[in-house]
């Protein structure tokens, strides 16, 4: 009776099996902005600009090649790639790149911050010019993005699709996806799987595997499923996990991941509590074990010493990072006047960041502080309610995790006094980190880097952000699959692999 | 020639570790066209006797002594060669015809489904017959009373359909145990009427078992007396009730209301 | 004789005789009883199993080899001379853990039992009692509770509340009333309808006084038996709500969460395979106890209480 | 003697007092019983329905975590204005009262809302996810109902035996064992170490789904003449399905024995045997067919207790049931979704008992109101 | 003489003018809801007197509305027409109230030896509630057993303990404990075997007549109240069909359903002849 094993695996021909625990709202690439979405999103839709191999470091071209104004105001597309065509036979022009990023702007979805305070306007066929007031020069970091995806603007807006509030083709987007890339949707299941097809008229090479199907599992059954050869990718595994594959079930791809893991102190005294008090904090940050930490996050993983990760611009460097340091902590808490008592701490308890289940991260924190005399008292809620939570500014203290949106310092602004995030730690001055911020904000070329990671330094000093680990992005593959693409850009390549 | 011959009939239970004495050696005859009246207080064997005369004695049940039915050894009497003669050469009627018809079968299903396996007949003609038998014990309207289930009779017609079910197979012996207990006495005057008739038509050898003296002396030809399992008197019906030797009987008798015995 | 004129008694013989009771009959009779029932071999094994679990739950900090929350240990390492049935994910002891989960485990669903009982029979015989309009009140709301499947109620309850082991209490409490509220109304009023109740109302007893008197008696017994079962029903519940994290917060050691723990860890397999065991057993000590017990009470009611507690 | 058998036989009193009985009833009743029998059902079940929409409705408004923070996701949620926008749009700022009217009339019109976390119709999803449930609950109780109905006979009638006591022993063993750790331990034992039976999931990965007639993949794939398809899903049913069964049968196997042990002792059972029937006969066409009616109520029951486990088991099983929708709906606090499922679930049980009802009052000639 | 009159309320102004019948039904009717709706009558314009120590029988057979009628007297059904009087108060139904002062004197022996004894309350306690109800009697718990003739030991003892005419001649003396001036037996010889139920209708008739009390011995064994009544009642289909001393119903029956009913009765004189 046995239905499964992997030689029959690989004789599923041209599927490939794709396994990750759903967090998917939406494909519509200008909507979407889950790692679900953008998975499927960057194997449907071309984007203008891409990372060069992966490094995000390197914007370069996409669909267009780019010019950038001196003053980062202005940045030129030009329409390159000419024998681009949407899944439906059509040509990508520039209307198609003009109206995508109009679309992404006016549908006021989640990912329309990425192009805040841009202009765009079509100049001629194959030229489109973004604009901006402010210097941005982070916009090259930011096109390659899949929810800025090219899509095909005639069928869209055949289909109720605007560029204002009134949009109404997300849910043809959905089951009908308009991209040029080399993969179209099939079919569409939010809840349990999304499968794809080759497109016909993608101009790159022609993916072996002409269908993806991308399940919602848990890490658990990815592991099995991996490990029986049911499934050829896994996003989920955990460290321990994926120790468990061996050679002859398939390989670990690891990548540093883009997300951070840190704890979060209310700077209000009313809310945080000891929390507030910058030593108690930084008896916090010289508490914790943070080999441990990175034991926890599996092998691969980082130290971080600010929010920004390490192959960043902007990045502090690792040997820059806390360290524990008990006795430190203990005379910390000494002049913070802090006697023992219980401080909330709040989680999503449903939620596994990279691996690293963040129920567990707080355990393990927990049994740390304790070793320098804090108290945690444990606060897990379903992610949604934790958010909302947080969002408020009601929590004293707690893990936080942010995810790159562009791999640029700017996207980690936020998380200065007056940013969003800092807002919800009622952080709401410091004119040291202000200045700092100026300065970093006028800089340029390598002095940008330099500048921006002074800002983080400093900013990481407070204590307000503990900055945990930089986990590992973790791709397992089935030993079916022998050749294939993983980087930072898109973690697993369908349309290369072999 | 009795039908039936009990002689030193002991039957025990054991439950766990006790035992107890059911019968003891119980002794009498059963004659065909002959009404057989056992009479006794509440628990003195009078039902168990019958059952072990159909080989129906209750689980873990130890029988000995012998019954003897036309020549053939019922006790130790293998179970399958004993159904062989339940329902047809044995039947047996019960003290509440509410009870004794299961009640999400048809009637004509009930008092049938013993002929059909036993001659082998068809449903057709088991029901024609079934008709036939229910005509005789004065059902009303048999055509209709076989489609009918038994909530919807009352009991006085169930137990008639009862005795119907019983001779449908044209059985020697029957025994009705305590038939009319369960119905007022008008009811109770039909039903000992048919039991009379169908005894003297059928030639049928009746033990008849009850604890109601006027019952037994109305229809019963023979008196068998109980007490806590052992026989105390038999004897001719009008000789145990005018003139009952064992001072038990007597007793009982005495104890009637009314004045209903005559000198 | 003269009609209508009685006659004195005559000294009938009579076949009766005062049935003796071998029980003792200074005990109160479910006292009597519940020893009783667990001479039965099955009752037996249950209160043996039991019992050993109390022992484990009372002396857990003496029993249990190290600190269950002390992640002092190699992660994942498997049952060993030092760590008896192994560590789980961050090197926490498996067996000091289970026996400290015993702890909070087996006085929570008692609690829990205990006070959906007492809920639950109150409504019950007030429905069963007074009848009418409180009565279809009571137990269309105990329908409607029946009509969603334990765990998703209890899990939506949970999760309103947040996860936590006093809401999945709560939880449990809301959902497990019903099935006492049915078994006592129908108990009330069969008694109710029962000729010795009506001889005391006849007495003059007022409502009040022939529940608690003439009524309780009656009821109390299938109550106790029910609810015997219905605590491994509870612990089972309770595994369920951790196993889905909405119980017990970290880093209380708990059976179910540790075996949601162990279930992302197959390789680790003593991680979810030893709460397993504890939960079972401990569940198979409640059936096997409630079961016996329940074949002390006379048929019907047993068949009030049901095979059906689930 | 003659006297007796000449004289006419009186019609029995009791048939006299039929008569009577006609003369005492002072109104007929109106409509045939079984039809007052079945109305009266319905009435039941739908305000029980109705019902199960206050509940969900207000356990809903328990929950303390804001819809549209959930809905908006991170981004949106920060800007005051959209927020304000999509409370206007979702009603959530009109009065309770309002809302629960609101939501009623949207219930009657099929809209059981949008799910705030895949932005789906909670009804599409409950179309695809429901199907999965009802595949695995029908395999669960075939199995249970099946196995547990012949244990409980074979244990009545071999009451107080070895095999007794060993069936008994056993199924209070199936009731006790967590269904969630049973399912691990026989995934990890039936799938990972011995690889008998197929992996998660309803179907091999990459195996495409049967066209959707009925939902169910073992019926579709027939009907559309895939052979391997088949197979492959009738190969992924049975480990859950046997897991999920377990409690049942354990539930069914005690139940069916209580059952045919109260029927062996009734007077019909002995009548039945008096007639001489083979034990063949008495045991099926009297005992059991007795034993019968309270069980289908125990069916109808039991199926409460495989939609509670099936929560638990789609989740190890990777089944894409309505067990697991309903977790996910809980665990990220998706409304729609929670009083979709709800909704749902209390309607089937309510629809199941109702259909058990009805059963018991067609099987039943003695057709009994509450 | 035993007493319930205690509640001045009865003791005055009501005192019912000498010889006016202890207990008197006008045109009682009683109704029951079917489950297939519809409504049955089970009694249907009875009326009848009972009075000062006298026994009355009511027989009938099955389903004639017996048990009916007894529960109308003890206020445990609703009557849907008439009015019942007790010593001149008039009976009302009980519903979920407490029962009033002046109508406990009506006290009732149930059908069914096994249910009408609480099983998990002590023969003692039980005995105890009803003497509560009448302080001033001479009746204690041992007298009480003695007069059943039960072993003085009996009160410490459960119900469970006992077989059916022991139960029974329980339940008759708590009903006496309470001191009734109307005692009501539905049946309560009905499921003892023959040789007892004499002996027990016997022995609630001598202690009821003693105790100064009436008696409705309601039984569908007509031998049984020919031997302890002083009139008879007989009741087919919810109607009193006819009345009189039971010398008379016996001798002269009027009513063809009394005979039909009279003549069914089998004699216990071995003359082989069946009834009817
Ligand atoms: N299945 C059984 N197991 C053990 N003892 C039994 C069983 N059936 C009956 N007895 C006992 O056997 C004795 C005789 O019972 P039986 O039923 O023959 O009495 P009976 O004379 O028919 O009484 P009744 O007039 O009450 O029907 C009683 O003491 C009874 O308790
Ligand atoms: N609660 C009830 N609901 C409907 N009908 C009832 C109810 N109680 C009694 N009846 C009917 O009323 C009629 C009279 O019943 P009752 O119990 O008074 O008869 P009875 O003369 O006491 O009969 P028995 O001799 O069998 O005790 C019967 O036909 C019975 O079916
Ligand atoms: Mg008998
Ligand atoms: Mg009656």
């Amino acid at each position: 009776a046995c239905g499964s094993g992997s030689d029959e695996a690989g004789g599923a021909g041209d599927t490939i099996v794709a396994e990750t625990a759903f967090n998917l709202k939406t494909i519509d690439p200008h909507r979407q902005f889950e790692f679900t979405g953008s998975t499927i999103d960057s194997a449907i839709y071309q984007t203008a600009l891409e990372f060069e191999d992966g490094d995000l470091t390197k914007p370069t071209d996409g669909l267009c090649s780019f010019e950038m104004s001196e003053d980062s105001k202005e940045m030129t597309l030009t329409l390159k790639d000419e024998d681009a065509k949407f899944s439906n036979g059509d040509p990508v022009t520039a209307d198609d790149i003009a109206f995508s990023f109009e679309r992404l702007q006016g549908i006021k979805g989640n990912p329309s911050f990425f192009l805040d305070g841009v202009k765009v306007k079509k100049v001629d066929d194959k030229t489109v010019t973004l604009t901006s007031e402010e210097p941005n020069p982070a916009l090259p970091y930011i096109l390659p993005n899949s929810s800025i995806g090219i899509v095909n603007s005639k069928v869209v807006k055949e289909n109720e699709g605007t560029t204002d509030e009134k949009d109404g083709a997300e849910q043809f987007l959905n089951e009908n996806s308009q991209g040029s890339g080399p993969y179209k949707v099939e079919k569409y299941d939010a809840d349990s799987q999304v499968v794809l097809t080759a497109n016909e008229h993608y101009n790159g090479p022609e993916p072996k595997y002409k269908r993806v199907v991308l399940r919602n599992v848990s890490a658990e059954t990815q592991l099995t499923d991996i490990q029986s050869g049911q499934a050829q990718v896994a996003y989920d595994l955990n460290s321990d996990q994926a120790k468990q594959i061996d050679e002859s079930m398939g390989k670990i791809s690891s990548l540093p991941s883009t997300r951070s893991l840190y704890i979060f102190n209310n700077a209000d005294e009313k809310i945080g509590g000891p929390a507030a008090d910058p030593n108690f904090r930084k008896a916090v940050m010289a508490a914790i074990d943070y080999d441990k930490l990175i034991d926890l996050a599996g092998k691969g993983s980082q130290r971080m010493a600010s929010l920004v990760p390490n192959e960043f611009v902007g990045a502090v460097p690792k040997d820059e990072a806390p360290e524990r340091d008990l006795e430190k902590a203990k005379k910390l808490l000494k002049e913070a006047g802090y006697d023992g008592e219980k401080v909330p701490f709040h989680y999503s308890s449903d939620q596994a960041v990279n691996g690293v289940d963040l129920a567990q991260l707080a355990e393990t924190l927990q049994a740390q502080l304790k070793e320098a005399g804090i108290n945690l008292d444990l606060k897990p809620a379903p992610s949604s309610t934790q958010l909302d939570g947080f969002r408020s500014a009601k929590q004293p203290m707690g893990i936080g995790t942010w995810g790159a949106d562009f791999p640029d310092p700017t996207n980690y602004n936020v998380f200065i006094p007056g940013g969003d995030v800092a807002d919800r730690v009622n952080w709401s001055d410091d004119p040291k980190l202000k200045k700092l911020a100026d300065e970093a904000a006028k800089a340029k070329g390598d002095a940008r880097d330099a500048a921006y990671a002074k800002l983080f330094k400093a900013t990481t000093d407070t204590a307000v952000w503990i900055p945990l680990v930089q986990p590992v992005s973790t791709v397992a593959v089935g030993s079916s699959i022998k050749k294939f693409v993983s980087n930072a850009d898109i973690s697993f390549d369908f349309a290369k692999a072999e | 020639m009795s039908m039936i011959s009990i002689r030193d009939l002991n039957l025990s239970v054991t439950a766990g570790k006790k035992t107890t004495h059911i019968l003891k050696d119980v002794s009498f005859d059963l004659e065909a066209g002959r009404i057989t009246g056992v009479a006794g207080a509440s628990g003195s064997g009078k039902t168990q006797t019958g059952l072990a005369v159909m080989g129906l004695s209750p689980t873990g049940a130890e029988l000995s002594g012998s019954i003897d039915f036309d020549g053939v050894e019922l006790v130790g009497m293998p179970a399958k060669q004993h159904n062989r003669l339940r329902g047809v050469q044995l039947s047996m009627v019960f003290q509440d015809p509410a009870s004794a018809f299961h009640p999400m079968l048809t009637v004509g299903d009930q008092i049938t489904d013993h002929l059909r396996h036993h001659q082998k007949v068809s449903k057709k003609v088991a029901l024609a017959k079934a008709v036939e038998i229910l005509g005789r014990t004065r059902v009303p309207h048999p055509e209709e009373a076989v489609k009918k289930y038994p909530h919807q009779f009352s009991g006085g017609q169930l137990q008639r359909i009862a005795f119907a079910s019983a001779i449908i197979c044209d059985p020697k012996v029957l025994i009705a145990d305590e038939p009319t207990t369960a119905l007022d006495v008008t009811v109770q005057a039909g039903i000992l009427r048919l039991l009379r008739e169908l005894c003297d038509d059928l030639d049928l050898a009746v033990l008849l078992v009850t604890h109601d003296f006027g019952v037994l002396s109305s229809v019963a030809d023979t008196i068998v007396v109980m007490k806590n399992g052992v026989v105390v008197e038999t004897g001719e019906r009008e000789a145990v009730i005018t003139a009952p030797q064992h001072e038990y009987t007597r007793s009982l008798i005495e104890s009637l209301p009314g004045a209903e015995v005559s000198p | 004789m003269s009609i209508g004129t009685p006659k004195q008694p005559t000294n009938t013989p009579t076949t009766e005789a005062v049935r003796r009771d071998p029980v003792d009959p200074g005990l109160k009779r479910w006292q009597i009883r519940f020893p009783k029932a667990l001479r039965t071999p099955l009752g037996f094994v249950g209160a043996g199993i039991l019992a050993l679990w109390l022992i484990a739950a009372i002396f857990a900090p003496l029993l249990a080899p190290f600190d269950a929350l002390a992640q002092n240990f190699p992660r994942l390492s498997a049952p060993n001379g030092e760590n008896l049935l192994g560590t789980d994910t961050l090197g926490r002891d498996v067996l000091s853990r289970i026996l400290v989960a015993a702890r909070t485990t087996l006085p929570a669903a008692v609690f829990v039992v205990i006070c959906s009982a007492l809920l639950g029979s109150v409504l019950g015989a007030i429905a069963g009692y007074f009848g009418r309009a409180v009565d279809e009140i009571i137990m269309r709301i105990a329908d409607l509770v029946f009509a969603f499947p334990t765990i998703i109620l209890a899990m939506v309850i949970a999760a309103a509340l947040g996860p936590g082991l006093k809401n999945a209490i709560i939880a449990i409490l809301l959902v497990s009333w019903p099935s006492y509220a049915r078994v006592t109304r129908s108990l009330v009023m069969t008694a109710r309808g029962s000729e010795y109740v009506i001889a005391g109302r006849l007495l003059g007893f007022s409502a009040g006084r022939s529940l608690a008197r003439e009524i309780a008696p009656n009821v109390i017994s299938p109550v106790v038996v029910l609810a015997t079962l219905d605590v491994g029903s509870a612990i089972l519940t309770m595994a369920g709500l951790s196993f889905l994290s909405l119980g017990a917060v970290p880093p209380t050691p708990d059976w179910g969460a540790m075996i949601s723990e162990g279930v992302s860890q197959f390789a680790a397999w003593w991680i979810a395979f030893f709460p397993g065991l504890c939960i079972l057993t401990i569940v198979m000590a409640f059936n096997f106890i409630g079961d016996s017990l329940r074949d002390t009470l006379d048929p019907h009611t047993a068949q009030e209480v049901g095979e059906t507690t689930s | 003697m003659a006297e007796a058998t000449t004289a006419p036989l009186g019609t029995d009193v009791a048939s006299a007092s039929g008569e009577a009985d006609a003369a005492q009833r002072v109104k007929p009743p109106k409509l045939h019983p079984l039809l007052r029998f079945i109305l009266i059902r319905i009435g039941i079940s739908l305000i029980l329905i109705w019902g199960v929409t206050v509940v969900t409705f207000l356990l809903t408004n328990l929950v303390p975590t804001d819809p549209v923070a959930a809905i908006l996701g991170d981004r949106a949620a920060a800007d005051p204005e959209i927020v304000a926008q999509t409370r206007e749009k979702l009603g959530l700022d009109q009065p309770l009262l309002v809302q629960y009217f609101t939501y009623l009339g949207n219930l009657l019109q099929g809209d059981l809302g949008v799910s705030n976390q895949t932005r789906t119709p909670v009804l599409a999803s409950i179309g695809q996810v429901f199907p999965a449930s009802i595949e695995l609950g029908i395999g669960a109780i075939l199995i249970s109902v099946i196995l547990g109905l012949l244990l409980g006979l074979l244990s009545a009638l071999k009451q107080n035996s070895l095999v007794d006591h060993a069936i008994r022993t056993l199924s209070l063993i199936g009731i006790s064992a967590p269904t969630f750790w049973i399912a691990t331990v026989a995934y990890f034992v039936f799938f990972f170490r011995l690889r008998v039976v197929p992996g998660a999931g309803r179907l091999d990965p990459w195996i495409t789904p049967p066209p959707k007639v009925t939902g169910l993949y073992t019926v579709d794939s027939l009907l559309a003449g895939q052979m391997a398809t088949f197979a492959n899903a009738l190969g992924h049913l049975i480990l859950p399905s046997c897991v999920l069964a377990l409690f049942t049968i354990g539930l069914l196997t005690r139940f069916s024995r209580s059952s045919v042990l109260d029927i062996i002792r009734l007077d019909y059972v002995t009548a039945a045997k008096a007639k001489g029937l083979p034990a063949r006969t008495v045991v099926f066409k009297y005992i059991f067919r007795g034993a019968l009616v309270p069980i289908i109520t125990v069916v109808g029951l039991a199926f409460g207790s495989l939609l509670s486990g099936a929560v638990l088991t789609e989740t190890v099983f990777a089944w894409n049931g309505l067990g697991q929708y309903a977790y996910r709906g809980a665990t990220t606090l998706d409304l729609p979704v929670i009083m979709g499922v709800g909704l749902v679930i209390g309607i089937v049980y309510i629809l199941v008992n109702f259909i058990v009802d009805l059963i018991y009052g067609f099987v039943d000639p003695r057709v009994r109101v509450r | 003489m035993t007493s319930i009159d205690q509640a001045p309320a009865a003791a005055t102004a009501h005192s019912p003018a000498s010889g006016a019948p202890l207990l008197e039904l006008d045109s009682v009717a009683c109704e029951y809801k079917l489950d297939g709706g519809g409504r049955f009558r089970a009694v249907n314009g009875v009326s009848l007197q009972l009075g000062r120590s006298e026994v009355l029988g009511l027989v009938g057979e099955s389903g004639c509305g017996k048990s009916t009628l007894a529960k109308l007297i003890c206020g445990l059904e609703k009557p849907a027409d008439g009015s019942i009087t007790f010593d001149g108060h008039p009976v009302r139904a009980l519903g979920l109230k407490k029962r009033a002062k002046e109508l406990l004197g009506i006290q009732m022996v149930f059908q069914n030896p096994y249910a009408s004894l609480n099983p998990r309350r002590r023969i003692r306690d039980q005995l105890d509630d009803a003497l509560a109800l009448n302080p001033d009697g001479t009746w204690t718990v041992e007298s009480l057993l003695e007069a059943v003739d039960l072993p003085a030991d009996s009160a410490q003892r459960y119900s469970h303990s006992f077989s059916g005419g022991q139960r029974q001649r329980i339940a008759i003396a708590r009903a006496l404990a309470a001191g009734p001036k109307v005692l009501v037996g539905d049946e309560p010889i009905a499921s003892l075997d023959a040789f007892l139920q004499a002996r027990i209708a016997r022995m609630m008739r001598d202690l009821a007549i003693d105790s100064g009390a009436s008696m409705i011995f309601i039984s569908h064994d007509l031998s049984v109240v020919r031997d302890i009544a002083d009139r008879v009642a007989v009741m087919e289909a919810g109607r009193i069909v006819e009345v009189g001393s039971t010398e008379q119903i016996w001798n002269d029956p009027n009513h063809p359903y009394t005979q039909k009913l009279l003549a069914a009765i089998p004699k216990v004189d071995g003359k082989g002849f069946i009834p009817g």
